[in-house]
């Protein structure tokens, strides 16, 4: 038979955890035997339209994609269906009134992934001897779904907590340099008021590691530090006792989604909803969970 | 002839203003860089009132620590690409490839010394990639005649490109101590970065001043024909002019992914072509070329790291950061613009 | 003659000054219907900045300008160009990348059902200037053209209103005599139409020709008014410079005596510069000639006859593709940049000092060492010291007129600027020189004073290729002339052989 | 440089259609029809914002704003319809007089204040994106019954179709060259450019002149953004990041020189198809990894305008 075709919009190569993303899509396709048509949207949604426009011109057979935003997605994805073409999210989901324009949403949930780093951080002021802890919060880049979803989940896990009170909060970017930046920033407004960072990624936490030990403090133990994503050098941070927790966002969704789209396109039932299998990797496991870690 | 020139004279004098006070605070206002450091003092003199310790100093591991050594040393690398932008706008180009080369140079670094290479060896290679690209800008725009903006724009597109191939997309550590020395290391209880920055400006403002390359890049800014026709190698000095920018850009890279100890080819420098104009602008150099004004782009790198870092210390919500921002360029602007 | 009608414009107590200079200082004009008035004085008297503050373009200081009565003050050209006045200013200020039909239309198109009616405009364009006898691609976009052809759609621009004022700021500058007749024509029949015409030039043929009355500018000041027939040259010429009457040194004639006595350079002089077939496609057909050391060398012929053209190829402004040219005994392929040419010991003053000459915002100083430095080289910088005295010393040869040696050389005036750039080369210490154009839209006295000055640097060996569109200047001044016709060398001619007529005939393609 | 605008824009013609033929012979189905309309659909809100933009290029000054006033402007948009419950023919034309005050207000700053035109709409870029966020850091949908109906309009030529959006860029073409060719005003345009002070020396309405041509650019970057909200029906701060160098850049490969005074509107379709077949011909080919695809764009990009610059000169001598 024909190999099956997908055509893929990727958000872009932002950061190192979307990189794996797209090798993870990239190695599960080759080995499912799947041609892919692959477009990088350089972090632009009209790109991404304009690339889906395109795979429906080029008669593929899915279409997977990772939206940049939640909105906006209505009419290429009428004209998706219009020519026949399923199509799977990946990554997140898209905010249109009729449901049917997709098969299934493959990937994590960023309000989660806030909430996970809330309730780890909720659970260790509850065992803390000390009468409040003050945080500061590193945001992603200003308005972009990860940024306001993590922030939005973590806010909800931490809500009415009175020993957590949140002092600043300010964008670092998503980038090792904004977040090393701003942490500077901070440490010099506040000093050592400050108990516990949270970042929305890793990135901008090894930034801040980096600040906070040029400050002559301890990353890990002076100033708790809780981040999101789970790469690699957060584990070795971790391993070092400079970060405290990282709640994972697995980027490996290759070969579920190629699974889904073998399916779809067999006209086999798929569920709505594929939930990536997601941890938290507090410090302590880190040393055993390492050795294990693919990007 | 000769008589009606000296009788002139008397005339062309004849403003001088009575009082010798006056005419000194007359004199410091209209210098061309009364404005620019004027706005920078402002800037700082909110600090000194909105955010308590912002002048604190303290000696911490053996340097000087607080907010102003922080700006100084993250102010370094912008510093170097206003200076290269600023040899570029004088000779009525542009080049919008600075932030790409950052990347890249940043890239070539980390990738050979996380091999475990010499460290002068990673350098080196560094900054001949970054040559390479103002080499390559310098052709397009001064051979091939193309205008710069769509020049450069080819590396902006293709040079963060290249720099994420060399990497291969991932954000590449280095754990080598002598890998920081650069750009968080200290001499003296200041920033290595700084250093680095003050040298390349105070050579070039020497080279400026001591040969006749600021004549020359002036008379290429403001009138390319009679410059050549007075038989100055206008198309090489232009083409030089980017070559020396991609290295400033080059530098910069080295210093900022030496700050963070790794090159992420997808954010290093992202938009720092923007800033560097900006700053030269702030600085009261003309877009249009000619004359410029070397010590005002570094004080334009100044006062644009020095809002930066504003509002991050005065806890700016981070959705009114650009709207703070402009607002600030705009009054910058409009204070400079009496002296026209 | 007017003065029992009343002025259509009267400018007095007119007071200007910018930073450092004053520029007027109880200036003034009356200007009546029906008349050509002339405005003469030194570079740097005034005259531009007079009429820029008529024309709305300087904001005077002080003064009252009245116009048929009631008083004016025109806030920009526009408001001007509404009061009736219509100005050609020194500068040519047109726009290059335009056509020549737009340039003269422009702000005021032939509209057809509101939009702009290219067709009439430019076959309305085209007979403008047909008028002035020139025959051009009114389509082309002005740039194409030369300077001299620029200036005459900047005059036919101010022509084509219907004004009662009419400005012309130095027009003639960059024409040669026919031309400046055909404009004349056309100035005469607009005077006959009633319209007041003022008129800047330094040449005093031009002034007695045309004016019925003539202002005297003197260091920003006014003179005084007089009528053409009651004022004789030399007392207009002392009235400029501000001596009594009766003292004279000086006069064209004096000038071509001096000529006359010098010493003849002669076939023995040695050739310092000699062409071989130099030419390039399309543009100049190959010329040989030879420069010998200390003569003065003139190139004659109308305009587009290709001097220029002779003298950017030889000067490698331009690349030529065929011929050498030979210094010395070493034979060069062509230069193939001015480079080469100033490092062979040529210098090159062109005749468009606003696009190849200034570098508007930088100092006289900066002006005067640039091309001495780049012949020295990047590294070499002349010291400051040096740089100072250099400018000091041409300001002082060269009479010009600047509030310091630091002035940017765009507030000069045009006079000014021109001195400046001839200083650039001379600076320099050429072997040879090319001048194109020296002397446009300098005054009578700094005219001579700088033909005798690059003369006396010709006695000590300078030789120099001298390109002027006025025939006796070239006729008094060169050894030896060559007459250059349609893009062609055509005739050479020695001292001896050099007389108007055989020239003319020469240049006008009827040599027998 | 290029004196002759009109064959350089005549190049640039064929060497789009050279680029297009390539990429029918090297990808099956590229020339097809609907691949070509999607082109002028893809591309409708950045050939608008293109023909503002070659206003301003013309005149000799340069707007960096329009990426944010059109982001701003789905903004707006959005926020009328969703919060405000405007009808939807006031909320555009609301938006349209936004985008054109907005850059009026820049054209006078730079006009009266003798401001440089890169750095006052460099402030105009920060502060409307900056206004974005601070009606909502979120993307507003837009769910009026209205804007989606035009958002799914489809307008059938052949077997293909084309959105609302491409006719009213094109209609807004039509109408920009004959402002451009045949109006004073852009006459007028031109003559700033290619010198401003002759132009004032010549009597022309020289600040007029300046203001207009940057309310213009406003207003056709906020009449992008309507198009951009029917075309993603969405508001959002993050919309058209970096449209301004695309559409500078489709300017000035369409022909028209940086320095003002030479060039054609029209180049602003050339140069906008040229960026969209460069992008269409790598989503075509599918295999480029994300690094890969920047050096491809970057390649053509240079590619094109080497070959541009090189026939220019050829024909020149
Ligand atoms: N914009 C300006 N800024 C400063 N000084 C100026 C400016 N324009 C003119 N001047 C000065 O005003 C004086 C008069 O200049 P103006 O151009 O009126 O002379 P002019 O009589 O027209 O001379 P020329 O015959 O050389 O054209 C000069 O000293 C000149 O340097
Ligand atoms: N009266 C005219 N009518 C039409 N074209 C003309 C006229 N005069 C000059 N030209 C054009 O001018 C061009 C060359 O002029 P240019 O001034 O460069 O030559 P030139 O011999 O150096 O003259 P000059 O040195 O006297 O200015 C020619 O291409 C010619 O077409
Ligand atoms: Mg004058
Ligand atoms: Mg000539």
């Amino acid at each position: 038979a024909k190999p099956l075709v997908m055509g893929f919009s990727q958000v872009g190569a932002e950061s190192e955890w979307r990189s794996a993303n797209t090798a993870s899509i990239k190695d599960a396709a080759k080995q499912a035997g799947i041609t892919l048509k692959f477009a990088d949207a350089q972090q632009k949604q009209e790109n991404q339209v304009k690339a889906i426009r395109s795979f429906i011109a080029q008669r593929v057979d899915v279409i997977a994609f990772s939206p940049v935003v939640e909105t906006g997605w209505e009419t290429v994805l009428r004209e998706a269906k219009a020519a026949k073409i399923p199509v799977i999210l990946t990554d997140r989901a898209v905010n249109v009134a009729d449901k049917s324009l997709y098969v299934t949403l493959i990937g994590s949930d960023f309000v989660e992934e806030g909430r996970r780093a809330g309730r780890w951080l909720a659970d260790y002021a509850a065992k803390s001897n000390k009468p409040v802890l003050n945080v500061v919060e590193l945001q992603g880049t200003v308005g972009s779904a990860p940024a306001l979803d993590r922030k939005a989940g973590f806010e909800e896990a931490i809500k009415g907590n009175p020993k957590l009170k949140m002092l600043r909060t300010q964008t670092g970017e998503f980038t090792r340099a904004k977040g090393k930046e701003v942490m500077e920033a901070f440490l010099k407004a506040h000093g050592k008021d400050i108990n516990v960072l949270y970042a929305h990624n890793d990135d901008m936490a090894i930034g801040a590691i980096q600040a906070i030990e040029e400050a002559g403090l301890k990353p890990g133990k002076d100033i708790i530090i809780v981040s999101i994503d789970g790469v690699k050098g957060a584990f070795q941070a971790m391993v070092a006792g400079k970060l405290n927790v990282s709640v994972e966002c697995s980027p490996l969704l290759g070969p579920q989604l190629m699974k889904a789209a073998q399916d779809v396109v067999a006209g086999k039932p798929v569920p709505p909803r594929i939930v990536t299998e997601e941890r938290v990797f507090p410090a302590e496991v880190a040393a055993k969970e390492l050795p294990n870690r693919k990007y | 002839m000769t008589h009606s020139t000296t009788s002139a004279a008397p005339a062309a004098i004849a403003a001088a203003p009575t009082a010798a006070a006056p005419r000194l605070g007359a004199r410091l206002a209209a210098h061309p860089l009364a404005r620019p450091l004027g706005a920078l003092i402002v800037l700082l003199l909110i600090n000194l009132f909105a955010v308590p310790g912002f002048f604190h100093l303290e000696v911490k591991g053996g340097h000087l620590y607080g907010a102003m050594v922080d700006i100084l040393n993250r102010a370094a690398p912008l510093m170097l690409a206003a200076t290269g932008m600023t040899v570029v706008i004088a000779m009525r180009g542009i080049d919008i490839s600075v932030g790409a080369v950052v990347a890249l140079a940043a890239a070539v670094a980390c990738t050979m010394a996380a091999a475990d290479q010499p460290l002068w060896f990673a350098f080196a290679a560094a900054l001949g990639a970054a040559l390479l690209c103002g080499v390559w800008n310098g052709l397009l725009v001064a051979s091939l005649g193309l205008q710069p903006i769509v020049a450069t724009l080819v590396l902006m597109v293709a040079g963060r490109g290249l720099a994420q191939l060399v990497t291969d997309g991932q954000i590449i550590t280095v754990y080598r101590d002598d890998f920081f020395v650069l750009g968080s290391g200290y001499l003296l209880g200041l920033p290595v970065a700084l250093y680095v920055a003050l040298a390349v400006v105070a050579t070039v403002a020497v080279a400026m001043r001591k040969t006749a390359l600021g004549l020359f890049t002036q008379a290429v800014g403001i009138n390319p024909v009679a410059a050549r026709l007075a038989g100055i190698r206008a198309g090489a000095l232009v083409f030089a002019s980017y070559a020396f920018c991609a290295v400033c850009a080059g530098l910069a890279g080295l210093i900022i992914s030496s700050n963070i100890k790794s090159a992420d080819a997808n954010n290093a420098g992202l938009l720092l072509e923007l800033d560097a104009i900006l700053a030269v602008t702030l600085g009261g150099t003309s877009l249009a070329g000619g004359k410029f004004n070397l010590a005002g782009s570094v004080i334009g790198a100044l006062i644009i790291q020095t809002l930066t870092y504003t509002v991050y210390s005065l806890g700016v919500p981070p959705e009114v950061n650009l709207v703070v921002k402009s607002l600030v360029v705009f009054a910058v602007c409009l204070s400079q613009r009496s002296k026209a | 003659m007017a003065n029992t009608v009343a002025p259509v414009l009267e400018l007095s107590g007119i007071h200007k000054e910018f930073p450092g200079v004053k520029a007027l200082s109880e200036a003034g004009l009356r200007l009546y219907p029906g008349e050509v008035h002339t405005l003469m004085g030194q570079n740097g008297a005034g005259k531009s900045t007079l009429i820029k503050v008529l024309t709305g373009v300087h904001a005077p200081d002080r003064g009252s300008i009245v116009m048929e009565g009631g008083e004016i003050r025109p806030g920009s050209t526009q408001e001007a160009q509404d009061l009736g006045i219509s100005t050609v200013y020194q500068e040519v200020n047109l726009c290059p990348n335009l056509s020549v039909a737009e340039n003269i239309f422009i702000g005021r198109y032939p509209r057809k059902w509101g939009l702009v009616d290219w067709g009439a405009m430019r076959t309305r364009a085209a007979a403008l200037l047909r008028d002035l006898e020139i025959d051009i691609d009114v389509t082309a976009p002005l740039s194409r053209y030369p300077l001299a052809i620029q200036q005459m759609v900047a005059i036919s621009r101010a022509l084509n209103i219907s004004a009662r004022v009419l400005v012309l700021d130095e027009p003639t500058s960059s024409l040669d005599e026919a031309e400046v007749q055909l404009l004349f024509r056309v100035l005469r029949r607009l005077r006959e139409q009633g319209m007041a015409i003022l008129f800047v030039t330094h040449f005093l043929d031009q002034t007695y020709a045309i004016s019925d009355r003539i202002t005297v500018m003197r260091n920003g000041e006014r003179e005084g008014e007089y009528a053409a027939a009651d004022l004789s040259r030399l007392a207009l010429v002392n009235k400029m410079i501000g001596k009594p009457a009766d003292a004279e040194d000086g006069g064209p004639a004096a000038a071509a005596e001096r000529q006359e006595a010098r010493s003849d350079a002669g076939d023995a002089a040695p050739v310092v510069l000699a062409t071989r077939g130099l030419g390039r496609k399309g543009v100049l057909q190959p010329v040989d000639m030879q420069v010998r050391a200390g003569e003065v060398l003139g190139l004659a012929g109308l305009l587009g006859a290709g001097r220029t053209e002779l003298a950017r190829l030889l000067f490698g402004a331009d690349r030529a593709d065929k011929g050498d040219i030979v210094i010395g005994d070493k034979a060069f392929g062509a230069f193939a940049n001015p480079r080469q040419a100033i490092a062979a010991g040529i210098g090159f003053c062109s005749e468009d000092r606003k696009l190849e000459g200034a570098v508007l915002s930088l100092s006289v100083r900066e002006n005067l060492v640039l091309a001495l430095q780049a012949r020295q080289g990047m590294l070499r910088a002349i010291p400051m010291q040096r740089q100072r005295e250099l400018a000091e010393e041409y300001v002082k040869a060269l009479g010009i007129r600047t509030a310091s040696i630091e002035t940017p050389i765009g507030t000069l005036s045009g006079g000014n600027q021109q001195k400046v750039l001839l200083a650039r080369w001379l600076a320099t210490g050429p072997r040879l020189m090319i001048l194109d154009e020296p002397t446009r839209g300098i005054d009578v006295r700094a005219k001579q004073e700088i033909m005798d000055y690059v003369t006396t640097l010709c006695k000590r060996g300078m030789s120099l290729l001298f390109i002027s569109s006025e025939l006796p200047e070239v006729l008094r001044c060169s050894d030896r002339m060559i007459v250059m016709r349609d893009r062609a060398a055509c005739g050479e001619y020695r001292r001896g052989d050099l007389d108007e007529t055989t020239v003319l005939h020469a240049i006008a393609g009827e040599t027998a | 440089m290029t004196r002759a605008p009109y064959f350089t824009s005549l190049v640039t013609v064929g060497l789009l259609l050279v680029l297009l033929v390539a990429g029918g012979a090297a990808y099956p189905g590229f020339l097809s029809l609907q691949v070509m309309l999607n082109l002028l659909i893809d591309n409708a809100f950045l050939l608008v914002i293109a023909i503002g933009m070659s206003f301003v290029i013309l005149s000799g000054g340069i707007d960096l704003s329009v990426g944010s006033v059109l982001a701003l402007s789905t903004m707006v948009a959005a926020w009328l319809l969703h919060a405000a419950h405007w009808p939807p023919a006031a909320v555009m034309a609301a938006v349209l007089v936004m985008g054109a005050v907005f850059g009026a207000g820049m054209g006078a700053l730079i006009h009266f204040f003798r401001l440089q035109p890169f750095i006052v709409t460099l402030g105009g870029m920060f502060l409307a994106r900056g206004l974005c966020y601070l009606i909502s850091v979120n993307s507003i949908p837009i769910e009026d019954p209205a804007f989606v109906a035009i958002s799914q309009a489809q307008i059938s030529i052949f077997d293909g179709f084309v959105s609302p959006g491409v006719l009213v860029a094109l209609a807004l073409l039509a109408v920009a060259m004959a402002v451009a060719h045949l109006t004073p005003f852009g006459r007028a345009v031109y003559a700033v450019g290619g010198n401003e002070q002759s132009a004032q020396m010549m009597g022309l309405p020289v600040g007029a002149t300046k203001v207009a041509v940057y309310a213009i650019s406003g207003g056709c970057a906020s009449l992008a953004g309507l198009l951009f909200a029917f075309y993603m029906l969405s508001g959002y701060g993050q919309h058209a990041q970096g449209t301004e160098l695309d559409a500078i850049a489709a300017v000035v490969i369409g022909g028209t020189l940086l320095t003002g005074g030479y060039g054609y509107v029209a180049g602003a379709l050339t140069g906008v198809l040229v960026l969209g077949a460069i992008q269409t011909l790598i989503v075509f080919d599918g295999t480029l990894s994300s690094w890969w695809t920047k050096i491809v764009i970057g390649v053509l990009l240079f590619a094109f305008c080497a070959l541009q610059r090189l026939l220019a000169w050829k024909q020149k001598n």
